[in-house]
């Protein structure tokens, strides 16, 4: 019992993860294919999250004269940057998305396939 | 003495909010269309927050002695008095302007169609009150439409 | 108290999220996110008062501002099918 | 308490997650996945991770909710009807978490205080015990941000600003699709909108003669209300720069609020007002800027003796100098930041050319 209120949170971050990695592998839309790579990536970011949380603690922000116990700062930082360059990261996704429509006329990854299969080569 | 005062009133806020919040969540999964549901979120949404707001800013102000929590509190309220129902007007504007037919209590739809539901948000005003009969709203479609086919 | 009020906001957030899972269109989703979007603006508050450090009420004031540019966004997005076109204000009569 | 409000916030994740795999619609999943950024930022909060809430409300479900609708807009946004599983698919992601949670037993438990990552005498010990001393603002995480971890900061800096260049290679170019050339707002044109309905039924607009009959209805609530409202946007975005030495906030989060203002206004005025006052070049000098303020602080710190970012020569006293430091290079941040999310936003919402 201790272990599953102590591991639940794991276990979610693996689910989530399961849940990107589905998506990325069985969605042939490739929109899809970058929300299950947004879902993938909070799961790690939530991997570092739990494991900086204390118990008991609080957030990492000084409070003068008292002496709490903080949580651990330090994946704070490394996931507050990370989510900003994930978000930078996907819109050049996105981006390419939208030429590979203009391009072939479809984002789906099969139909894409079969028009450069069906084309010549240059 | 006053504590205990402090303490009762911010408790009754709070029950109340809880109790709007909740009701709230309730309409919005018991409702049958999507207009109804609209009018529960949004009322409760609106009302639970300023009043569990206005609880948490009592506690701020005389529990825990944080002046700047109050401040930002308030202005969460005022800042969620203005949004929140603008959003839900906005969408309900946007879901009978893309043809979501309202329906009457009994799930029959109040309009023929869901042309007939963005011409009814594009005309001004855009006048669905419950309890209002399908023929009224018909017939007040029909003097906007013969309107707005004078002006153009 | 907090806890009381911690209980119900979960309850209710779990409810909409119900909601916003079923549909059954894409307003109602709508709807039901936007009316999460405030029950988590909510729950932060609560949340600082129930473990005693009030202090983080900025992140409910971007919540609270961010949901309402997702809604409105989501919003264009049904009517005009493009976000930047500026038919909001222009308008003939 | 506090670990079952995380359970809880974190079982809906999952079960927001599952919703996302089912739904069919892409629309459906983007607003979703807005829900999903709610609740991780809820956690986050949870988790004592303030910091990490505040940049994903504002980035997770505010600006990349906007880019999926932009990039939606530009390509179709329903998924062909497909056979609904792949079971090699399930097979991979279920024998990977089943890997992973057999990996997870030795792992210690939620808030344990005594496992390695606590009590590393590098890192978070002493960046709790010292960063008051040797850096000085109270919020250790801006602490570790602009001056333990300066360095890396720059190199995530530069990420951003290299997206926001290379999604403006991509999509920022005069050109569009043939026949969507027509100027934005023409009349006319408006029949080609109102599409999107209820998953129900679709497809069902009104004739396109009635469409002119009645023009399009303006939303005047949402411009007053979207007026009113910009200012304390703006301003909220300036206090979370300057004040992120000291409560959750800095130059990412105030730059993402700063840009969400200007969102604002393009969606309620329509992109050719919006860059009016923004316009593209502007953002360009911005991008451009922050970076540059950032890397000057660094060569500044360099020609007056120290290490690259080391910002204690910057000033007499050690304090003042990180202080200088951490000041700059988060306007930097904030500014470049800034820029790059107003950049995106004209990219993917420019559908027809301006």
């Amino acid at each position: 019992m201790e272990k599953i209120a102590g591991l639940y949170s794991y276990w979610i971050v693996v689910v989530l993860m399961m849940a990107g990695l589905y998506i990325m592998i069985a969605r042939y839309n490739l929109t899809k294919k970058i929300i299950g790579l947004g879902l993938f990536q909070t799961s790690i970011f939530y991997l570092y999250i739990t494991m900086g949380k204390v118990a008991g603690g609080t957030a990492p922000i000084l409070i003068d004269g008292e002496q709490p116990v903080y949580s651990n700062p330090v994946p704070h930082v490394l996931i507050l940057t990370a989510i900003v360059v994930g978000v930078a990261t996907s819109a050049v996704a996105l981006a390419l998305i939208v030429r590979i429509y203009e391009e072939y006329g479809t984002v789906e990854e099969d139909e894409i396939k079969a028009i450069e299969a069906a084309e010549p080569e240059a | 003495m006053i504590d205990l005062l402090i303490l009762l009133v911010s408790w009754a806020l709070m029950i109340v909010g809880c109790v709007f919040v909740v009701s709230g969540a309730v309409a919005l999964v018991r409702m049958p269309d999507l207009y109804t549901r609209l009018h529960g979120a949004s009322l409760t949404d609106t009302g639970g927050t300023l009043v569990i707001g206005l609880a948490l800013i009592i506690q701020a102000l005389f529990v825990f002695d944080n002046s700047m929590a109050a401040v930002k509190m308030g202005l969460i309220l005022l800042f969620t008095l203005f949004t929140s129902p603008t959003a839900s007007h906005a969408l309900a504007k946007t879901a009978l302007l893309c043809g979501q037919v309202p329906l009457d209590a009994k799930g029959n739809p109040l309009l023929d169609g869901p042309e007939q539901a963005s011409l009814l948000a594009r005309s001004r005003p855009a006048d669905y009150r419950h309890g209002q009969d399908k023929e009224r709203i018909a017939q007040q479609i029909q003097a906007l439409d013969n309107r707005g086919g004078d002006e153009s | 108290m907090f806890v009381a009020a911690t209980i119900a906001l979960l309850i209710t957030m779990a409810l909409t999220l119900w909601r916003a899972l079923v549909g059954p269109t894409q307003f109602d989703r709508l709807l039901a996110v936007n009316s999460f979007g405030t029950k988590t603006v909510l729950l932060i508050a609560v949340y600082g008062f129930l473990t005693g450090r009030p202090d983080f009420l900025d992140i409910a004031l971007v919540y609270a501002l961010i949901n309402f540019l997702g809604t409105i966004a989501v919003l264009k997005f049904f009517e005009q099918d493009d976000l930047g076109s500026g038919q909001y204000q222009e308008d003939d009569y | 308490m506090e670990a079952t409000v995380a359970n809880v916030l974190l079982t809906f994740l999952a079960v927001t997650a599952v919703g996302i795999i089912m739904l069919r619609d892409l629309l459906a999943a983007v607003i979703l996945l807005g829900a999903y950024s709610l609740i991780a930022a809820g956690a986050f909060v949870v988790m004592d991770a303030v910091d990490v809430a505040f940049t994903e409300a504002a980035v997770g479900s505010g600006i990349s909710t906007i880019l999926f609708l932009g990039a939606l807009s530009f390509t179709r946004h329903d998924q062909k009807p497909r056979p609904n599983h792949s079971w090699m698919a399930l097979f991979l992601a279920v024998a990977a978490g089943g890997l992973l949670i057999y990996g997870t037993l030795d792992m210690p438990y939620y808030g344990s205080a005594t496992s390695a990552a606590q009590t590393n005498p590098g890192l978070a010990v002493r960046f709790l015990e010292e960063s008051g001393s040797e850096v000085g603002p109270p919020n250790i995480v801006t602490s570790v941000l602009a001056s333990y971890r300066g360095y890396d900061t720059l190199g995530e800096t530069m990420v951003v600003f290299a997206a926001g260049i290379a999604v403006l290679s991509i999509l920022g170019l005069k050109r569009r699709r043939p026949g969507e050339n027509a100027p934005l707002d023409a009349p006319g044109d408006k029949t080609t909108t109102l599409v999107v309905n209820s998953s129900a039924d679709d497809g069902s607009i009104a004739s396109p003669n009635e469409m002119k009959r009645y023009p399009r209805q303006r939303h005047r609530v949402l411009q007053v209300v979207t007026k009113l409202v910009i200012p304390f946007v703006l301003m909220f975005g300036l206090y979370v720069q300057f004040h992120g030495d000291y409560g959750p906030g800095g130059g990412f989060q105030a730059g993402v609020i700063f840009a969400s203002g200007f969102i604002l206004y393009g969606l309620i005025f329509g992109l050719q007002k919006t860059r009016a006052i923004m316009p593209p070049s502007a953002l360009r000098i911005l991008m451009c800027l922050g970076l540059l303020l950032y890397c000057g602080t660094g060569l500044l710190t360099m020609v007056l003796g120290g290490n690259l970012l080391d910002y204690n020569v910057l000033a007499h006293d050690a304090l003042h100098g990180q202080h200088w430091g951490i000041f700059t290079v988060e306007l930097g941040v904030g500014i470049t930041v800034t820029g790059v999310m107003i950049s995106l936003f004209y990219n993917f919402a420019s559908k027809r050319s301006l």
